[in-house]
């Protein structure tokens, strides 16, 4: 009966707050193996780590969808074409370097305490959030919200956006695409010549 | 972790097994005494002996978080003077200074704010201090997410009716797709001229 | 021609031995930890026994999937190479067991008692990691077909989300991270050069995929499983892949224009299950898209260096991608639990309860009815029943598949995917969102 | 553009027909043949271990130690101890060795032997535990009556005739001494491959 009691108590500990706790204590440490690990490849994959926790917080949050495209977009699509571009750039010349500039390290420290410090300062100073206490339960499902507003009062954005996607996109192909324009067109000509023995 | 590594793979394997014993034997013990303290200072901060100390030293105790905060750096930094591993020392630090610094706030959004913001100060240093270009876009987008954290906390707390703060999120999430996408491309047209992806070389703009 | 019906029967025999396995035991444990259980609990200790009943009915949907997964593998691994062998015209595995029944549970336990062996320069970690990571998401996919397979039987309902197509979709781009992170840590040029490969195929092909299930969802409108397959009740022609309901709309009245859209967004759909095949074959890195692990070229890419325990989650994982896909295509596509004829549900339903009555008639004496009752309740059998047949089929069909085309060339496949899927997919999302309104 | 989608059309129909070709095998029977249980038919031709076959009908030794095999073996892997017998003075086989590990079953010394005494016999299931127990002595190498009449019907080779004694004097001298004129290089190569054994 006492360890029915026990159970009983620890399942009205506030779940939330536990895997918060959780989460954070996994991200801390990610996101300072991001920064500091000696192989670029695995600090790569580290990220997609913090970004998984991320996601994972976004789930506690209530934001179901921004969680899963975190994972889908974030977690697995950035980080393997950053992953791919390490592998493509010769990683293991700079493996055995130390990862910072040691001119820099003692700014660094400075700049990112002082930022810290600066944020939580105005959070533990501020009184007045505006916070709404709705139940939760009574909310439209945030997707179907999401959708609402992306395609009325936030079109133009999610146009702007678009636009920008495709810029980009554009954009990197130019960019990676740096080959004088002889040899390029020699490519091409070759291309276009095995994709016609092919098609014989 | 910061014992010697040599530039090939197996030549490290081999290195990190004979330097293990020696990593344990003193990096380790200062890291693993710095933790403990850290963990008694924040079972103290939130038993509430520690808000009981101060009080009694006269001082406010609203001020317990900041005072805990500043014994954890102060002890963090005796430790690594003395030679602990010092990413072992500023994880577990950040670690516990987080808990100290939000376990006794009412508010839950807070909590998610300072995530936020101790994730935003790992990308700030990383950003200033990477030698490696692909390193600096990482930082980057790991600032960019905390940032995100902000924007869906709020969206959580402030705005749960028309959850504009996740919209926010998604364009921020867009725009970080495009910025990773230009940024690694310009990262691999460097390393086509330079063939190196090493900041310190990109120097041609100096004159 | 008599020998080869032989062959055939020998693996229709098989084939039901291992799904009266598979389901008997996943199901028979979730009713009597779901159902069994808590009863027993809650009539012996009352209101203070509430908590342990329903901590064991959250449990039902994850020890459900921890058991079905290996049953599942062993089955699908066994039924691809004797499929391979009947297309093949050789025998297949027949020494285990009846029939060789139990050969992948000998090979199963041969694995794990093999010697794990980590390559000299590997990154321990990564390398340890990554079979997890490849094997977690088929783990944590499968949880939300399973009230869309079990028609929403209240054990399942709990993993039931209203965002489930997109959850899937989400959480099966997260294999490709295990195998680079494999492929890199092997300190192996072939498994690196492998999983750099499934990289580039896994993103190519993620593209189309999205697209296509996109497209049904707006078809289907919505993203929830058990509604997807809801809406599919009825005949065939109710089935997405036929335009989902388009055609049994028309009457005799209905203007030509309507008559012509219903036919072309059937075509579509039709089209749009091909591009899915084809998509979902990139995505669990099956021939003619094997390329991560082509062994003619490079050994057998990101896991060339795994052995043991590590090297079975590998294909453990592997196998259990394929079904997920094949029963999310059943949900999508074919019309989920529901029968192909509208006369043939109620059949099996009236069958199954004839039968039901006819077996456990006896038992009423000993006030069993109730249990018999929860245990196997006919509509939900004939649900499970529709859906399994129809996954079962298109794993078979990928085994046929497999049997047949040769593997592509790495150019070839980045050519398909981005010059001829993508935009392909894009004319049918833009073609079924017009023709939905014309209908 | 139409033609782009006759291709696929195309390229549709003819994956589609390559799926149902596959298929209709599933319906032949299996070619499998389960070794260990059923034994193989092999063809008279088959060349599998190398054996001395005997006299089908009277049961004496067919080798004649004309050293045939032994000279035109590419691999070296036969190894005939003969000599010269006092009372007859034709040569006597004392052992006749053969190095199974090192044989590739080329065939060339059942071609060349003209007694039709060593032969390919249709046993390939040969695995030992060392290599010294692939070579192969007189006793092992020779076959008995039955299994010699077996192969030499299953060869078709024609029945060898019995060695007469004095009877056909012109061939059976030729043939002695053609063997004698070899003898002598014989022996003196013979303590060659002895010694390196």
């Amino acid at each position: 009966m006492e360890s029915l009691n026990l159970l009983t108590a620890l399942a009205h500990v506030n779940v939330e707050q536990g895997f918060f706790y959780v989460l954070a204590a996994i991200a801390i440490p990610l996101a300072y193996g991001v920064v500091f690990d000696r192989n670029v490849i695995r600090s790569g994959f580290l990220l997609i780590g913090v970004f998984a926790t991320i996601a994972g917080l976004f789930f506690l949050l209530q934001a179901q969808f921004l969680g899963l495209s975190q994972i889908l977009i974030y977690g697995v699509g950035i980080t393997l074409v950053i992953v791919i571009a390490l592998m493509l750039t010769n990683a293991r010349q700079e493996t055995g370097m130390n990862p910072a500039l040691p001119a820099n390290v003692g700014l660094a420290s400075f700049v990112s305490v002082l930022v810290f410090t600066t944020i939580y300062l105005s959070l533990r100073s501020a009184e007045d959030w505006p916070l709404k206490n709705e139940s939760s339960l009574s909310l439209p499902p945030n997707i179907e919200m999401i959708g609402k507003h992306l395609m009325t009062y936030y079109a133009l954005p999610f146009e702007f956006a678009s636009i920008l996607l495709l810029a980009a996109l554009v954009g990197a192909v130019m960019l990676s695409k740096a080959e004088p324009a002889s040899l390029a067109n020699a490519g091409d000509e070759a291309e276009q010549a095995v994709d016609g023995t092919d098609r014989v | 972790m910061k014992d010697s590594k040599a530039s090939c793979r197996p030549e490290e394997a081999r290195d990190e097994a004979d330097g293990g014993l020696n990593m344990i034997s003193r990096a380790s013990i200062h890291v693993v005494a710095y933790a403990t303290a850290a963990v008694a200072i924040t079972v103290l901060f939130l038993g509430g002996q520690l808000g009981q100390w101060i009080e009694l030293a006269g001082l406010s105790v609203s001020r317990a978080d900041q005072i805990g905060f500043l014994a954890l750096v102060v002890m963090g930094l005796v430790s690594c003077s003395f030679g602990g591993s010092r990413l072992g020392v500023m994880i577990t630090g950040t670690i516990a200074a987080f808990i100290v610094l939000t376990a006794h706030q009412e508010l839950a959004m807070v909590r998610y704010l300072s995530l936020g913001a101790v994730l935003f100060a790992i990308g700030i240093y990383g950003m200033t201090v990477s030698r490696n270009a692909i390193r600096m876009l990482m930082s980057i987008e790991l600032m960019i997410n905390a940032a995100n954290i902000n924007f869906v906390a709020f969206a959580h707390w402030v705005d749960p009716l028309h959850i504009r703060g996740q919209l926010f999120a998604i364009f921020v999430l867009t725009v970080a797709a495009a910025e990773a996408v230009v940024g690694l491309a310009i990262v691999l047209a460097l390393y086509r001229n330079m063939s190196t992806v090493n900041m310190e070389k990109f120097n041609l703009l100096k004159w | 021609m008599n020998s080869a019906v032989f062959e055939i029967g020998k693996f229709a025999r098989l084939t039901l031995l291992w799904l009266c396995i598979i389901f008997g035991a996943v199901w028979g444990v979730s009713w009597s930890i779901g159902v069994l259980l808590p009863a027993v609990i809650l009539s012996q200790s009352g209101e203070s026994g509430r908590f342990w009943a329903q901590l064991l009915q959250a449990l039902v949907p994850v020890v459900a999937v921890a058991l079905f997964v290996p049953l599942n593998t062993c089955y699908m691994v066994l039924a691809e190479r004797r499929l391979l062998a009947l297309f093949t015209v050789r025998k297949g595995p027949n020494r285990v067991g009846p029939d060789g029944a139990f050969q992948t549970v000998a090979d199963a336990l041969k694995l794990l008692l093999k010697e794990e062996i980590t390559p000299r320069g590997a990154d321990l970690l990564m390398y340890t990691l990554a079979p997890v990571i490849f094997f977690a998401p088929s783990i944590i996919g499968v949880m939300p077909l399973l009230a869309a397979v079990s028609g929403n039987h209240p054990l399942f309902t709990p993993v039931n989300l209203p965002t489930g197509v997109f959850y899937i979709l989400a959480v099966s781009s997260i294999p490709v991270v295990g195998v680079v992170m494999g492929g890199w840590a092997s300190n192996n040029k072939y498994s690196l050069v492998g999983a750099l490969r499934s990289a580039a195929q896994a993103i190519s092909y993620e593209i189309p995929l999205l697209l296509s299930i996109i497209t049904v969802c707006l078809l289907a409108g919505t993203l929830d499983f058990v509604q997807i397959a809801d809406n599919q009740r009825g005949s065939l022609l109710n089935w997405n892949i036929l335009g989902g309901g388009a055609l049994t709309h028309l009457g005799i009245g209905s203007p030509w224009w309507s008559i012509a859209a219903a036919l072309l967004l059937a075509a579509c759909c039709i089209l749009l299950f091909a591009l899915y095949v084809i998509c979902a074959c990139a995505e669990v890195n099956r021939t003619p898209f094997d390329l991560p692990e082509a062994e003619s070229e490079l050994v057998s890419g990101f896991n060339t260096e795994y052995s043991g325990i590590k090297f079975a989650i590998f294909f453990l994982a592997e196998y259990t991608n394929l079904f997920i896909v094949s029963t999310f295509a059943a949900v999508m596509f074919l019309g989920g639990g529901h029968a192909p004829f509208p006369g043939l549900e109620d059949a099996c339903i009236s069958g199954l309860r004839g039968l039901l009555a006819a077996w456990f008639g006896a038992c009423t004496p000993f006030q069993l009815g109730w249990l018999v009752n929860s245990l196997v309740n006919p509509a939900t059998v004939s649900q499970v029943f529709w859906i399994i047949v129809k996954s079962y089929a298109l794993v078979w069909f990928a085994s046929l598949i497999r049997a047949t085309l040769p593997r592509l060339r790495i150019d070839q496949l980045m050519d398909y995917s981005w010059k001829r899927l993508v935009p392909l997919a894009l004319i049918l999302l833009i073609a079924v969102t017009f023709l939905k309104e014309l209908v | 553009m139409l033609g782009m989608v006759g291709r696929a059309a195309e390229g549709f129909y003819q994956v589609c027909r390559g799926l149902w070709t596959v298929f209709k095998h599933s319906g032949r029977p299996p070619t499998t043949k389960e070794f260990p249980d059923v034994m193989p038919e092999l063809p008279g031709a088959f060349r599998g271990r190398l054996a001395l076959a005997v006299n089908p009908e009277t049961g004496e030794h067919l080798c004649i130690s004309c050293r045939q095999c032994e000279r035109v073996c590419p691999d070296k892997c036969i190894d005939i101890t003969a000599h010269k017998s006092p009372q007859t003075g034709k040569l006597e086989l004392i052992d006749f060795k053969i190095d199974h590990g090192l044989c590739m079953f080329c065939g060339l010394c059942t071609e060349v032997c003209p007694t039709s005494c060593i032969i390919n016999t249709s046993d390939f299931e040969m695995s030992e535990y060392s290599r010294g127990a692939l070579i192969y002595d007189l006793k092992r190498l020779t076959l008995s009556q039955e299994e010699s009449a077996y192969y030499f019907a299953k060869k078709d080779l024609p029945p060898p005739k019995p060695k007469a004694k004095p009877a056909p004097k012109p061939e059976a001298a030729g043939d002695a001494g053609e063997s004698l004129a070899q003898q002598p290089s014989d022996v003196s190569q013979q303590p060659g491959p002895k010694a390196e054994e």
